[in-house]
């Protein structure tokens, strides 16, 4: 059985300037509790690769309006105005990236590819400084891996070994983004004993989970 | 029936049986509450579910169970949930067989601006930019004009989302199909003669022999 | 609720000369029942992209020793000494995948992705003919998708929309060439109600299988 | 001890505590009857499972379950399973921390040939190709001669698995390094002097001061 620890252990393990990983949809299937000791701990400077950056007061908006972001890698800001504001301010740089674009990057950079062919952005703003690649005689953008430092995830339960599963539309990132990272920290609804999730219900192997959460007072 | 009721009705006629369908966030979700009868169509949802249904009664909500704009839904019997990887999959391997969106701006080439204006708004592409490249149809569900100017422009003045011509247009004025050979008018809205249209369109438009009054019920929902 | 059809029926759906997917790891999680149809009927000149050709008798085997492939598209052909006689005769013609790399292009093509660049393979046989794209200032070698005619899978449970499920290491290709196949045919091993299987336990959608095998007798 | 087992346990010593190990088909796989005391290790098979068990007694197999070879395993409580590009995504992805490989050859740049030989013997590479390029260690255990002939070689002669330098070459008479000067001779088999293991090895080895004999059981199995 492996050792869980507190939400201000994990934020006091992920140092400024880090590169992190937050998975969630609309702060959905979010690390709610690994991001409110981020903002109690005052982080800064932090690099966030995630889907959006939800809404002001819910998950990653929380971290954009304590001023702890200084750069964004996302497909979507529309749900979170104060992201907005202080991106046209020139305080948070955004890089959008197309969704499907962005989990594809996360999957090769977990998969040890050296990137993704994709048709989604040609001619359009996506394909700016990017290679096109011919395939079959039809051209694709050539998309990089994206990897970070820490891989903050939200899982439904994990076992004593930290194997760990997703609830419905809370799933999107987290499966992703809990393969490319160097340090992946979780947090989870229920702790189950090992064995209770079956070998196919896994979602996460313990083995690429470095951190638990303990359980929520 | 207003503007936005109309085009969904229209949009949902597109519908197939047992297909995979994407709605964008907006006046596209409406499309949903038309859906044919007799018709069974799995709705997709980008960030990760398949069969999803309509909101559920206050108390019943499930907080990992929403939509792409983060409203609660429910889930039809025979859903099928999957992370990003998987539901972009789905979009752009070709498996989802129509997109509804809303638009900015198409144009004479039947591309689509949908995802930002230049030091205005910029919500950035969230999965409209696959879903455009992806889907086996795309149908652009939006008002003719916004603030007096037509949306349907010679040229893009916007970014535009993809380089693919879309397959359908449906405002609330028309229906109009761009054709390699440019906006062709197929059907106007009901009481709007084609000079209306013409006038009210910046692109050049095709005009056939005759356009059809758009229908708003197909024959399978009226044996209903 | 949808029908099902027999495996005489899916057989003879499938035409000689025509492209398989077929699903199974050394004939584990492989669709016997069709196989065997296939055989019955005589099926000629297939070709077959799979992981393996199994053994004499047993999955894929089967087809190889009844003539039934010209040309197949796998990783390994070791635990099939008749797959490796009629290669060494000219009898069949074999393209030697890494694993890996199969069940990426697999992947890719089922993704409507260009391709897949990897690692595995540089300065190999496997290397011969292909591009060599340099990515961060690292080689990868481009693979291109791979998509079939028709995918033919071994699921554990089917619902009545044919959603399916795979069990343990039956699971191997199965829901990757769900995805890369213009008719998915699936036998299972129970056939189940709608609703049986949670939506979180779905892994591949109903809606991407064309057809499926009615119970076995 | 036959040559086969004293592979396996020198392999063994290799492995570490809460990591995810791939043993190829053969003698690899023995590594597993000699885990260290008190290590909890995971091994996967590229077919699609981590944390496998021995085989179960006669009666209890699940047709379901097998290893790459397609024999009979069992699970340990707490292992997982996935389709096969997950299981290559944790091979290529740098999660799986080591391989115990067969080889055919090795030679002074370290690189290995396992897959084939022209016109004899061509399996396929399997999955070989992606654990040598991918696995974070790569372990060759093989004999150290085939027919009289030493399998470690000045440059390969039979097609290369992978470009990459294995990290360690153990047989029946050595444990090597390759490293970018050669191949450093690290340990002899228990009572071969190192002019023997010279005498047997076709590449040039780089010999240090002292060449330890080989440790086969390490200090938290002797505690057991």
């Amino acid at each position: 059985m492996r050792r869980s620890i507190s939400a201000a252990e994990a934020a006091a393990m992920i140092p400024d300037g880090a590169r992190l990983m937050i998975a969630g949809f609309v702060a959905v299937g979010s690390p709610e509790r690994i991001i409110d000791a981020l903002v109690a701990r005052g982080a800064r400077d932090l690099t966030v690769i995630a889907n959006d950056t939800a809404r002001p007061g819910l998950g990653i908006g929380k971290l954009v309006e304590a001023g702890c972001v200084a750069r964004a890698i996302v497909s979507h800001i529309g749900t979170n105005p104060v992201t907005q504001k202080k991106m046209l301010a020139g305080e948070l740089e955004v890089e959008l990236v197309p969704q499907g674009t962005l989990a594809e990057r996360v999957r090769a950079g977990g998969a040890g590819l050296g990137g993704v062919l994709t048709p989604t952005g040609l001619g359009t703003l996506a394909a700016e400084g990017k290679q096109v690649i011919e395939v079959e005689g039809r051209p694709y953008l050539l998309e990089t891996p994206l990897r970070a430092d820490f891989a903050l995830l939200h899982a439904q339960e994990a076992d004593h070994e930290f194997n760990l599963t997703y609830r419905l539309t809370a799933t999107n990132f987290n499966p992703l983004m809990a393969m490319a990272a160097e340090c992946v920290i979780a947090e989870a609804v229920e702790t189950v004993p090992v064995g209770v999730i079956p070998p196919d219900a896994v979602r996460t192997p313990g083995l690429l989970v470095d951190h638990l959460l303990e359980r929520a007072h | 029936m207003d503007a936005r009721e109309m085009i969904a009705r229209r949009a949902a006629l597109e519908l197939r049986d047992r297909t995979l369908v994407n709605l964008g966030i907006g006046l596209p979700t409406l499309v949903a509450r038309f859906v044919p009868h007799g018709l069974r169509v799995a709705f997709q949802s980008e960030n990760g579910i398949l069969g999803f249904g309509a909101r559920p009664p206050e108390g019943m909500e499930d907080p990992n169970l929403t939509d792409a704009g983060g409203g609660f839904i429910s889930a039809e019997p025979g859903a099928a949930s999957f992370d990003s990887a998987m539901s972009f999959a789905l979009i752009r391997g070709g498996h989802l067989d129509m997109t509804v969106l809303g638009g900015l701006q198409v144009d004479a080439a039947g591309r689509l601006a949908n995802w930002m204006v230049p030091g205005q708004l910029v919500p950035g592409m969230g999965g409209a930019m696959d879903l455009v490249t992806g889907a086996r149809r795309v149908i652009v569900a939006m008002q003719h004009a916004a603030r007096g100017e037509s949306k349907i422009v010679p040229r893009l003045s916007l970014p535009p989302t993809s380089e693919r011509r879309v397959s359908l247009v449906i405002t609330d004025l028309a229906v109009i199909q761009p054709t390699p050979e440019g906006l062709l008018l197929r059907e106007r809205a009901p009481g709007i003669p084609v000079m209306a249209i013409i006038a009210a369109t910046a692109a050049p438009l095709i005009i056939p022999g005759e356009v059809p009054e758009m229908p708003l019920d197909g024959p399978a929902r009226a044996a209903a």
